[in-house]
């Protein structure tokens, strides 16, 4: 019989090699065409093909879909599928009880068992037979069988399981099988044997639930009312290439994207690199000193002027930076953290480089700081940070994460015309050329460029006198320079949204308070927490520097305010600092993303 | 350029700003041949940018009216590619020293050299750090004793112009500031040179490493210890002309020339577009007094220069995927409607 | 007639090539020698020569001498030299009304007066003439002829002008020339013709004053009463060279230096370099990431390794110090500041890298952050670095500037014998040996180092498990070793000196609190201040993370706090964040240091 | 090595932490090899450090039950550098990719060869970008399309040997994965050298890059396109030993032998102390169906070490000041009293 649910977690759980990523991909995709809101979260182990079997070979992708707003991927575990014992070790404790549990009896042999370190088969513990529904199933055997006539190799034919699994949890949703049998077509097109094998196996799978004499229950979902309009699912990386290359339409400046590749923020590299038919010009420096380098090269030529890399990147930009800062050059740097400090923990979110972000270079060297929210809020924030570094000529660090660069979420899709165009603050031409005369209102420096006629001008990291740009040593000229650098970046608060409280109550007992990637599990407790009849405001922090002008008010609108971070409080320092705020703090730096019940125990104990 | 432009003399070129180099310094004469190849070859100030990086000769930009960035030491190389990439309609130079382009910046120049970004890179050698007051650079002698170095160095020096070979560079030549008609003419044709060009210019600091060339500036030294290469020519040099470069077993030697002029038959010929030559010849790197020195043209071939390649790769791009507006791209492949 | 003072400011200026700096050195230390507490200024154009006569190529020396413990080389000057009508310009400012102005009237030619920019001859200015004592002597004219017989060039004759000012101030101070003679001739021994017109024209200049027949009185300066003991003047880069030198003697360690040459901390490395027969090793690497990553390596090795840099070398350092944070590797960093951002203002003082110290660093990366209080400290913060990265384990960054750097005091010579020696966290090879055991109360891991047989380990910067130093991705353990880090540099608090007021009263109105060169200016006014009966103390932080234990306690006993900077509040943003204390700001960034007028100003307005 | 001490197994350099490459990763075959050598030279795991940047190759250290870290991308070199210098006693390792070597790290890699830093430097080539999961190089071939090259490349690759041997290195070699035999021999010798090791490794990654090397490698192939150089021997090759490199004109060039096997008379013999044969011998570069391709020692001679510099240095340094104490050295030149 079926269960209707308001929202489900789908974890695919299996070896670096067993497919899961491609699984739940494709199950995302088909959940959105569906009609439902997702939020999905892959996590796959950091080396490139671990040894089978093996605890850290683990790969994972967790889906969670429904009608309401869906915020994240989920705390627990509705449905969890897990390949192989390491997977099953490794994600077990996600399950909720009475979750369904599917496995490959076929994979529990004695060598996967010892290399998942259990001492005797969990499929056979009776314990977890009470606590969940299990579905093992000899996963192997029933697709050998099932493509006992392909002309596959066996190991060809094992690598089709994926294909099982999801058609299986396929049927436990009651979906339909065309969409997920187009993606498989139009992945594998040129291989028709492969093809033939990977459907067979997804229908298997679906049939197999048909007729299965255990009891599962069909689990039915209703589906969410998103806005109208054409949709797509997008990753944060995926959005903020988009973002950039939208942002250079509707400048209408030329767009040069540098990054030296690591991850979490390869993959914006490898979009900028295909979207080269596009205009835009995307390459790969020798590190990230020269991608930053180059970047202020090409700023100063004329370009959007755009780098993109993680924590060890950004700490080698460093220098760089301070000379961009100082010749008012509009780069733009896009950070993806991972989990530091060094080399950390590469393959896990964290957002521990927002300190580094404001003071991480000598000298008084500010810059604008922004971050984004979701997915596709990158989209978004992508075309601010080139609006505002074009416009304030200045600088701009935009922090994303692991977190939000490899989750996705169904994005509507903006009609192209009706995204504000801007004018980027260049020289006009008129009258004589100073590199150091400013916009009056924003302070903005002129930004010429070389091919202007009778505009030459020579900047550098050398101190220059006010105006003319002369080399100077003046004692107050330095300080008046000093103070013009901050002054122009705070007076961007002037050209940025006032700060919202953007779930809740507007004034209560108490703020969370958040940037970042913390966006969903902070909506979604606040959203519980005010059904619950408390007085809880959510402000998540989206302009770090400058921070809107209303920030305090809003702030102090709130009898406590929680500081909920993935570090040990960067933003909370930064408001104990900046506005002498007594701020609670909720700090998680596990390299794994905050849950909503341990959030929401924690807000709870303040409002007590 | 185009001709149709106003011609300027070289001081359209001299901004404003005084020179601040130590009176006596060879940067002045630098200075002036730029300045001089600029306007020769019918530039407008306005078509030119200067990138430096930081060390006395890296305020070049500073004395030119053209457009300039006076960066961070080290990065200049990778600064202008930035530029050069977005903007192949500029003429770019790249002035740097021995301690900014071999020191700190030695991976930039290197990868700058084997991507061929057209643009002419000046290095002003003087074996030394000038502005930070007479440190040893990575081009001073081993022993040498200096500020940072009061019992000696303890490494060898590298050899600039082999390096810069071996890099991938496709255009690759020597010069001393004293010779100005040779450095101008080498300046001359880096310019000219599609691709990127790497010019090693021995430059006298006068006040921390006075004389560091005097072996190859001084007449009466002179001819015993230069070889100024010539495409196509034997290396000839010597007071009187006597002596020449032969090849032996694989080695450069020197050899004398018999009276009656004739060549021995492995006299070395030199020829531009090999690089094996080019390496070969580049290994002459020992002391004055026993190992002739060469300058001139070591290397130039033609090859795609970087913009190039990635206009290449734009056509493939473009070919292969037609006008794609940017609501397709926003698209993607996989869509569906709310209704 | 003498006049009597408590001290006494003296400028040398001229042109870069007038020899001022050899000038004033020889004047100050003559000073010291004479009893006299110094305090020195060193400050030269940051061309190497700049043409003759040009504003931009004056280069000065100030010193201070006197009675009183002499804290700042002086707001103002009771005599200046000038050599020229471009050090006239650039320094008459100084010069306190009724002072003695020296100037080669020679030097004010048409040329020389237009480079300086008068339209006219400023020594024949009546109002000059009514403010000061003007001394307008032809001394180019008075030296060829002293040396009329010289067999030297006249080019080189002139060069000797430095000599017969020093003559005429030394005159003036009623000083003993014999110490200067043998001063000069040290310096010239070499070359006996160059002696001999030193000497010849240093004579002429002090029996000018004798004869002169205008009205210049003597000054007289009672002797300082300084404890007894054997002295010699000393620089902060000096002292931080010897510093190091004493603590690899002290702690039994080799000491390994590592440098890229930066103004103004290329001193440290030309030292190093020299003292190459005290058995340490002193290189020149080829970057400043090169430099600390070599650190590493010798840190690794065994030996206390430390880098000299300063700002744009200190961002370039930022991720290669993660690692020295990820594998706890005892490395020291000192940071000799300068005016920034970016290359700025390469030979002006500053102390703007204070937060790229804190938070420089990408992901949560604490380490030690110390800085010195005068030239001398250096000696003793440098031997505290060492101690401290040794003994916990974890790098350092200790923060100098340019002002301490090439400022000059008087220096007790200590016995090396009563120098308190330490014993590094080394491991013992008592038990088995795990990378990331630590002890139980500093949490200081145990440092074991190649060679020790049987204690082979790897270290990296990847996240490592707790103890075993395996690599890790587990969540806990991820924040357990984040915890731990932190927690590691905050129990260092337990092994530095409590919080002290440094001068004047323990409570009260006023704490004026400052960190680095800015030590002299405060403690004067604040000598100052209680002497006229203020209650105000002054409070230097000479430790910065982490903070002594007392430090808010300490604080908190003054009704308001003054956070005096040469930037733009970093310290009062750090107090701020960490005890929410609401301070005042004194902050000056003109490349130019503090003077004791415009604080005590500032002071007085909080006390009214 | 002292050998007092046990005799060591390979199986005893190998740590407790299983290797994490993907199964059929070249990386495997070399880890192997060097363990062999260490134990075959007779070193005490404790006398032995390897360090690494970032790559699927730099985690080799965790790999072996010797010192060791992995630290950060592109710095190991300067790393070595610091423990070496100070710890001349031990036996130092590098281990670095052809990302990690010559992307990031070129710099401190020259610079070490320069120096002549006794370590044992081997760089990994697989052309491609492992741990990031694919894209190009500073090795990948012109045009190679790859996760960040989705249109080709714009950039011609580096000759590492060529790079190495113009930096100033002092033993320079190649080998391959695949040729155990030989790889452990180079890696012998390369340790047996007193200064700094260059070795490039040939790795194929079967994942990202599969086959970069099969023209090397395939048996069929390989004696047509793989010249094993050995020193004072000509270079023949080919499936029948039918064919030598010439010289012409300062150019190699492949030559048939005639039946009776009589070498040409400009046959290339090799001379591992000749920089100029070395830098001529490494300008084979082309495709393999084209160039051979020369393995082996292209470059091996003796010259004081930086450490060995570094100490006579110090002997200069103390012959010429004596002993110093502490307390003399604080005293400095100027001192005075006050009572
Ligand atoms: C990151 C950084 N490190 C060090 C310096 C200090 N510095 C300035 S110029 C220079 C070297 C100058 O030598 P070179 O490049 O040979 O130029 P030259 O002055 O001889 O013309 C150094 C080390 C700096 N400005 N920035
Ligand atoms: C500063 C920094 N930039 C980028 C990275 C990401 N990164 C890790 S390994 C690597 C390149 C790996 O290629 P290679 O050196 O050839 O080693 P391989 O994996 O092929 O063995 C990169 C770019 C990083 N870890 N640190
Ligand atoms: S220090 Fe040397 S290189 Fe620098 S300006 Fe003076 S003479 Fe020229
Ligand atoms: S990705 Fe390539 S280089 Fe890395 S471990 Fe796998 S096969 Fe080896
Ligand atoms: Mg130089
Ligand atoms: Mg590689």
């Amino acid at each position: 019989m079926g269960e209707e649910r308001p929202s489900v977690t789908v974890r695919f759980a299996g070896d670096s090699g067993d497919g899961m990523q491609l699984a739940g991909i494709n199950f995302s995709f088909e959940s959105a065409l569906e009609g439902h809101d997702i939020a999905t979260f892959p996590d796959y182990p950091a080396e490139i093909r671990a040894p089978r079997g093996t605890l850290y070979g683990v790969s994972g992708f967790q889906v969670r879909f429904g009608k309401e707003e869906i915020l994240t991927s989920g705390d627990e575990v509705d449905v969890l599928v897990a390949m192989n014992p390491a997977a099953l070790k490794r994600t077990l404790h996600l399950l909720k009880e009475g979750g369904i549990l599917i496995a490959d009896s076929d994979a529990f042999d004695a060598k996967n068992l010892r290399l998942a370190g259990y001492e005797f088969n969990p499929l056979e513990d009776e314990i977890l037979k009470q606590k969940y529904r299990v579905l093992s199933l000899p996963i192997t055997s029933l697709v050998r069988e099932a493509l006992k006539d392909s002309p596959l190799s066996v190991k060809a034919k094992d690598r089709t399981r994926n294909m099982f699994v999801l058609g299986l949890v396929f049927w436990i949703f009651g979906r339909d099988l065309n969409i997920a049998k187009e993606l498989i077509k139009k992945k594998f097109a040129n291989k028709p044997d492969v093809l033939d094998a990977n459907l067979k196996v997804l229908e298997a799978g679906y049939y197999l639930g048909e007729t299965m004499d255990i009891e599962v229950p069909k689990i039915k979902v209703a589906k969410a009312s998103l806005p109208r309009g054409r949709y797509r699912t997008i990753t944060g990386n995926q959005a903020t290439a988009l973002g950039l290359v939208t942002a250079s339409k509707l400048s209408g400046l030329p767009l040069y994207f540098v990054s030296y590749p690591i991850t979490p923020a390869s993959d914006i590299l490898h979009d900028m690199a295909k979207y080269r038919y596009m205009d835009i010009v995307a390459i790969q420096a020798e590190d990230e000193i020269a991608a930053i380098s180059s970047a202020i090269g090409a700023a100063f030529g004329g370009s959007i002027a755009v780098t993109a890399t993680s924590g060890p990147g950004l700490s080698l930009m460093s220098e760089a930076l301070g000379l961009a800062v100082m010749t008012e050059l509009p780069v733009i740097v896009i950070d993806v953290q991972r989990a530091g400090p060094s080399t950390g923990m590469p393959t896990k979110p964290e957002q521990a480089d927002l300190l580094q972000a404001m003071f991480g270079r000598h000298g008084e060297a500010p810059l604008i700081v922004l971050a984004s929210a979701t997915p596709a809020d990158n989209f978004y924030m992508a075309i601010e940070a080139v609006r505002l570094a074009t416009t304030h000529i200045t600088p701009v660090i935009l922090l994303s994460d692991l977190y939000l660069a490899n989750g996705a979420e169904p994005w509507i899709i903006p009609n192209v015309e009706t995204l504000p165009k801007w004018e980027p603050h260049l020289w006009k031409g008129n009258g004589e050329y100073k590199p150091y005369m400013r916009d009056e209102e924003t302070l903005a420096r002129w930004w010429a460029i070389p091919g202007m006629e009778g505009a030459q001008h020579v900047v550098g990291g050398l101190e220059k006198e006010d105006v003319t740009g002369n080399v100077s040593y003046d004692p107050l000229n330095h300080e008046k320079m000093v103070k013009l650098r901050l002054e122009k970046v705070k007076r961007v608060a002037e050209d940025i949204p006032l700060q919202e409280v953007n779930t809740g109550k507007e004034e209560g007992d108490l703020a969370i308070v958040g940037w970042g990637s913390t966006y969903g599990v902070i909506r979604s407790v606040v959203k519980q927490l005010v059904e619950e009849g408390y007085s809880v405001g959510h402000v998540h922090i989206k302009y770090l520097n400058p921070f809107p002008k209303n920030l305090k008010d809003v702030l102090t609108r709130f009898k406590k305010i929680l500081v909920v971070e993935m570090n040990m409080g960067q933003l909370a320092f930064l408001l104990r600092g900046t506005f002498l705020l007594d701020v609670h703090q909720f700090n998680k730096v596990q390299g794994v993303p905050i849950t909503e019940r341990e959030l929401k125990q924690t807000a709870l104990k303040l409002l007590k | 350029m185009a001709d149709t432009k106003i011609a300027l003399k070289p001081a359209d070129f001299q901004s404003s700003q005084e020179p601040r180099w130590c009176p006596g310094c060879g940067d002045y004469a630098i200075l002036k041949q730029v300045q001089t190849v600029l306007a020769e070859k019918g530039y407008q100030p306005h078509e030119v940018v200067f990138f430096s990086g930081i060390g006395c000769s890296s305020r070049f930009p500073y004395y030119m009216n053209t457009y300039g960035m006076h960066t961070i030491h080290g990065r200049a190389p990778a600064i202008a590619t930035g530029l050069k990439v977005m903007r192949p309609d500029l003429s770019v130079w790249v002035i740097t020293g021995d301690g900014d382009a071999l020191a700190i910046g030695g991976n930039h120049l290197i990868h700058a050299l084997r991507r061929n970004v057209d643009m002419n890179i000046l290095l002003f050698n003087n074996e030394i750090y000038g502005l930070t007051k007479g440190q040893y650079s990575p081009t001073s002698e081993l022993y040498k004793v200096t500020k940072s170095s009061p019992w000696g160095t303890a490494e060898s020096p590298f050899n600039p112009v082999l390096l810069a070979l071996s890099a991938g560079a496709t255009f690759v030549a020597r010069t001393i500031d004293r010779e100005v008609k040779h450095q101008r003419d080498i300046l001359k044709q880096a310019d000219d040179h599609k691709g990127v060009s790497f010019v090693e210019i021995y430059q006298n600091c006068n006040v921390f490493n006075d004389g560091a060339f005097a072996d190859f500036t001084d007449k009466k030294k002179q001819p015993e210890t230069t070889i100024f290469l010539k495409h196509g020519e034997p290396a000839i040099f010597g007071t009187n002309r006597d002596k020449c470069l032969v090849v032996e077993n694989g080695k450069l030697k020197v050899a004398h020339i018999k009276p009656d002029g004739e060549l021995p038959e492995n006299v070395y010929v030199h020829d531009e577009t090999s690089l094996e030559k080019a390496l070969l010849v580049a290994t002459l790197f020992g002391p004055a007094d026993q190992v002739p020195r060469p300058f001139g043209i070591f290397y130039r071939v033609t090859k795609p220069t970087y913009e190039e390649q990635l206009r290449q790769q734009r056509e493939r791009a473009k070919r292969k995927m037609g006008e794609v507006s940017l609501q397709d791209l926003l698209y993607g492949s996989e869509t569906w409607q709310v209704k």
